[in-house]
């Protein structure tokens, strides 16, 4: 199944079983979604339910949180995450704090969708990852979904929970073909542990799950070790459980993250860990993440600012020598 | 207007500004801090929107009380709020303001300028898709009308032909800069005009504020879409109890303060017979009993528990997983 | 007209379509990437304003490659640009998207969008306080004119009488958003009345174009506020190259291609005898061996080298201390 | 000195060294500040200069680059750090990638002032610290007055660098008496040593450095250890050389923030040191940090909310004994 597909699957069900499930954002109604996300909704459910807006983030969101109190359930599309940043009071100051300010009156079940990340050659204007920026919110949750299953059960759960959600996705995953599977209880909040090893935890999430995938038989046979690879799926909150059972039988940690590293997400995984585990690690964590650039159009330079399997490769050899692993 | 009316919106009007006199003198004791937003001098404003939107949301921003008690809330539970106690209306978590009632439909005190208007625009849509056409009441002062989420919420409003009313309540300052200073024209309905009907109202008067509200109403009841509404007022107080209010001068204000909407509403009910002489030193003392016990309670009620610290972050289902 | 406007006008005109045109089928061939938004249809918009427009400063959107060219950037920069290389106008580090050259006084390609009006305002400000009443100019389409930054500059630049002229390219879609579905009307000068001079034109026709901009570049130049100005036109590509332009019907599609603004220069011209029919043969050769030649400098470009990764974050005297 | 009258010296002196400087935000021109922190420099510069603008964060910070740009030298004044949120776009996406993305064409000499932090009872939406958000932004530089000298110093440093500035105050601060010195080549990237010692570096910035001084005693005493007080001043770039200094000494670090711990801004910090200096620590890095709720009006619930110097004591205490110091 298409990562597309599955997101649509979500919202189309959701849509099916709830009438006050609603869509809004540019372009998602008559055009299907700039990814195509939410192709075949407007036909579907009509103008009341998917609805295309202006173009104004401030109004999609502050919009969307009207319709929640009014009892909706809005999914608000934003086209690109860097676009977010217009809406980003109402994410912010509104959203993620009337429950509390009014004293638990107040109820937001709004989800907002965001692909981002450093998709192809779109520059700097369109090509972020602010994870770290909405996982520092008190009030909000977090959800990056790097594959079809979670993508398709992490939304449809984001759609029905009494919070607002930050659901993020990459836009490079959408037309990836990918294997689904249904899965009964669900926990969105659940980091999965893609592949099991003895020796190395690495942590990753969104698009950077392939490349560490793709990096890890190379760096197993260089190091002769073996690697767990987790998704952390949730960013708020984060799953320190899977984490730390991890951490504790391998004794290393790398993040790769594809944000620029200062002031990454990875910052916060990494600190916690090394509050937490200080005597559990064998080795200093490493963090593997995009430079402190902002992106550039040209490819060459485009890559050279973001983590791939090479660079993962490389820099924990580096790392694991520099350390005596 | 008749006599029922008129001593409705005397005994509102009075209650709310003896409310906002009691909120000062127990800022000025240190029982309430954070910013203290006065309404004094535009509650026919606050009175006569609320007397006429009866049904519907209410949208508002920080400076609410009035709104909050003319809309039904128990001064109580706001005076408690201020004081920043567990039984305030916001459990002591909001303050002075953040008022939020759902069940009174009123959500409010929001303390980013014009924030609140793209969320009552939505509400409205999400109103009209349900068919209820009572729609929405979104107020705020002219300082909000420079705002990019004003603009984008007129806009979309009368795109989608949304059951709301925009009242601005022009009192001609945003904290200390005056309106002219920053807006190319001081009579801000033309901000909406090409968008909605649009129109200026005499805010100081609680009778013009109310009939204008209720034409206002019927308008979007017939779904015929939004409506705008300027209403020229004045707040006597400085902008919060941090201000002086003295980049105004003293002829200003008394020009405002002649046209004070209790004491116009009382001549004009006596001078025209509708209201019997007594009525008023009746309400003035119910009134000032009211506050009292209003003032006595919040003292009187308990701080929150520390517990609560961790409540309310997230709903109960995802208390649990959240950190 | 003058004999040698016209030609200026359809020299441009025609080198900014055979430059799109180009830049399309090398995006094809794998040579640019990413967003490439084309111009195709728009011509006399992006010539007929920068032609009148030759003094002051520019802020522009995404679309943009013929609006620089019209103003002076020489294609082969802007090609090389458009394939990453080091000689493009941004190094190679734009792209598409961002062809700044403050030479020229050219900013832009901004692509987020409205977010270049705010500063194309701010700019407006700067000039004014320094006496340079040549001003601003700055460009967007119909979608730009539903976001907050658009309203917000409006209302500052006619608060503060700036010497800034909005131009409005109404080509009636945003991306697959038809204007009037998200905009009260689609006649979008109505949003600039109560703030400034507003008119709309037929921006199909470079002259009026011309004459449009001349108009206003006088008004502003005058100390009298800002002007806005909206052209109607048609892109004739989808948004983007990923995007098919399916959205829109054939014969509205017709209607304009009907009117194409080079086309209709060219038969005016020749019925009314101002320009000799050998011109446009000949500048046809001329423009095409420029974009040929533009395309070659362009790949036989060098690409930016690895260690430009980290310049240009900070200025040289940051760039020792920052990460 | 009071701090606000060292960051209305730091603007006037410039205003009056060069005339392309100019100040710009809601009630800065005639009011004199919300803050009072430009008081007089109307009457002094004029309206041209010293510019009363809408409630239009968007804009003030958007109208500033286009100064910028043109030539001039602003300083935009966000009222309180919640409404930046409001122009974070322009902050981001513009202000901070205009040189990147024209290839080095463009220079954008901005400062951006915010006053921000827990103050007074001021509740949710005006109570936070952005500093996570900010100095995660390459082409950002980011810095943090705790006092006058360093207030004074910065900001004249900020405003004459070519580059956009985000300058962090703390609304507690303004109205504070402080020592004063006039200091000779400033150096506004330097963290400041503040108190040395030889057993535990603490570093903190803006008010937190306060509340750290008042807890140094007692900690010193019930732990019979000396303690190392760095004030980091500058956030992006951060001074690892002066941190790593001490680190290198004492063997051990707590960092006290005021902002919401996860995501705040220590992680960045803990992160970094935790890669580079992890075999110098003797025991796990401690964030000492505000809880992760939105900020309650309650007097007692809002401090709770927050470290103080009496929870750093017992955070500290607690930390040491876990970890037998
Ligand atoms: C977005 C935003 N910017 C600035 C402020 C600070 N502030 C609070 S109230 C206010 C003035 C608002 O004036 P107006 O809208 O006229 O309402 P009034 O206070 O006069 O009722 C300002 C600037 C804020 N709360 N939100
Ligand atoms: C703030 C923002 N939201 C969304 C987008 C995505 N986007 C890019 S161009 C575009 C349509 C703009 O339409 P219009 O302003 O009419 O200009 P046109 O492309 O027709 O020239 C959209 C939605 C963006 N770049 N910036
Ligand atoms: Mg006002
Ligand atoms: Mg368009």
């Amino acid at each position: 199944m298409l990562y597309r597909e599955a997101l649509n699957r979500a919202i189309d069900e959701s849509m099916a079983a709830d009438r006050s499930v609603v869509i809004l954002g540019e372009d998602v109604g008559r055009y299907g979604g700039s990814y195509r996300v939410s192709e075949g909704l407007f036909a579907k459910y009509g103008p009341k339910r998917v609805i295309d807006t202006p173009i104004a983030e401030l109004s999609i969101v502050g919009n969307a949180i009207g319709m929640a109190i009014a009892g909706l359930r809005p999914i608000a599309e934003i086209m690109t995450v860097n676009f977010s940043l217009l809406a980003m009071d109402q994410i912010v100051n509104h959203a993620a704090k009337f429950r509390y300010m009014s004293g638990g009156k107040m109820t937001i079940p709004l989800t907002i969708r965001m692909p981002g990340g450093v998709s192809r050659q779109l520059a700097a204007q369109h090509s972020e990852s602010y994870e770290t920026m909405y996982s520092a919110v008190p009030g909000l949750i977090v959800l990056a979904a790097s594959n079809a299953t979670y993508a398709y059960h992490a939304l449809k759960a984001a759609i029905f929970l009494n919070d607002p959600v930050v659901f993020l996705e990459h836009e490079l995953l959408y037309p990836m073909d990918m294997k689904f599977k249904q899965i009964e209880n669900f926990d969105p909040f659940k980091a999965e542990v893609v592949k099991e090893g003895e020796d190395l935890t690495i942590l990753t999430y969104l698009k950077m799950r392939y490349d560490v995938l793709e990096a890890v038989p190379q760096i197993e046979k260089e190091l002769g070790i073996s690697v767990e690879v987790i998704d952390l799926n949730s960013l708020r909150p984060l799953d320190m459980k899977t984490i730390t059972d991890s951490i504790k039988k391998t004794k290393r940690v790398v993040l790769v993250e594809e944000d620029h590293k200062t002031g990454g997400y990875g910052a916060e995984v990494i600190a916690r860990i090394s509050e937490a585990l200080f005597y559990e690690l064998d080795a200093p964590p490493l963090r593997i993440a995009g430079e402190d650039v902002p992106i550039p159009y040209n490819r060459k330079l485009e890559l050279a600012s973001i983590p791939t399997p090479d660079k993962i490769v490389s820099q924990i050899l580096q790392w694991s020598r520099a350390n005596g692993i | 207007m008749n006599s029922a009316r008129v001593k409705t919106f005397y005994y509102l009007m009075k209650l709310g500004r003896e409310f906002e006199l009691a909120a000062k003198e127990q800022y000025m004791q240190g029982n309430i801090a954070g910013f203290l937003h006065l309404d004094i001098g535009q509650e026919a404003c606050s009175v006569g929107t609320m007397q006429a939107f009866d049904k519907g949301d209410v949208f508002t921003h920080y400076r609410e009380h009035v709104l909050a008690i003319a809309r039904g809330m128990d001064p109580k539970l706001i005076m408690a709020e201020l004081f920043g106690k567990a039984t305030g209306v916001s459990k002591g978590k909001g303050g002075s303001m953040h008022l939020f009632d759902p069940k009174l439909d009123f959500y409010g005190g929001d303390a980013i300028v014009a924030g609140h208007l793209p969320i009552a625009t939505g509400c409205a849509y999400a109103r009209k898709i349900e068919g209820e056409m009572a729609g929405v009441f979104a107020i705020f002062g002219d300082g909000a009308t420079n705002a990019g989420a004003f603009f984008e919420s007129l806009n979309i409003a009368a795109a989608w032909k949304l059951p709301i009313i925009f009242f601005c309540e022009n009192n001609y300052y945003a904290i200390g800069t005056r309106i002219g200073w920053v807006s190319p024209f001081e009579e801000l309905y033309h901000k909406a005009r090409h968008y909605m009907p649009s129109k200026r109202i005499d805010g100081m008067n609680v009778c013009e504020v109310y009939r204008a509200v209720m034409e206002a109403k019927e308008h979007i009841e017939n779904g015929l879409g939004p409506y705008f509404i300027e209403a020229e007022t004045y707040r006597y107080e400085g902008h919060s109890m941090s201000d002086n209010g003295k980049y105004r001068s003293e002829e200003e204000m008394e020009i405002f303060k002649s046209r004070d909407p209790i004491e116009t509403l009382k001549k004009e009910a006596l001078s025209r017979g509708i209201v019997e002489p007594e009525y008023f030193d009746e309400t003035d003392k119910k009134v000032a009993k009211e506050i009292e016990e209003a003032v006595e309670f919040a003292a009187n009620s308990p701080e929150p528990d520390l517990s609560e610290l961790y409540e309310d972050v997230y709903c109960k289902e995802c208390t649990n997983v959240v950190p």
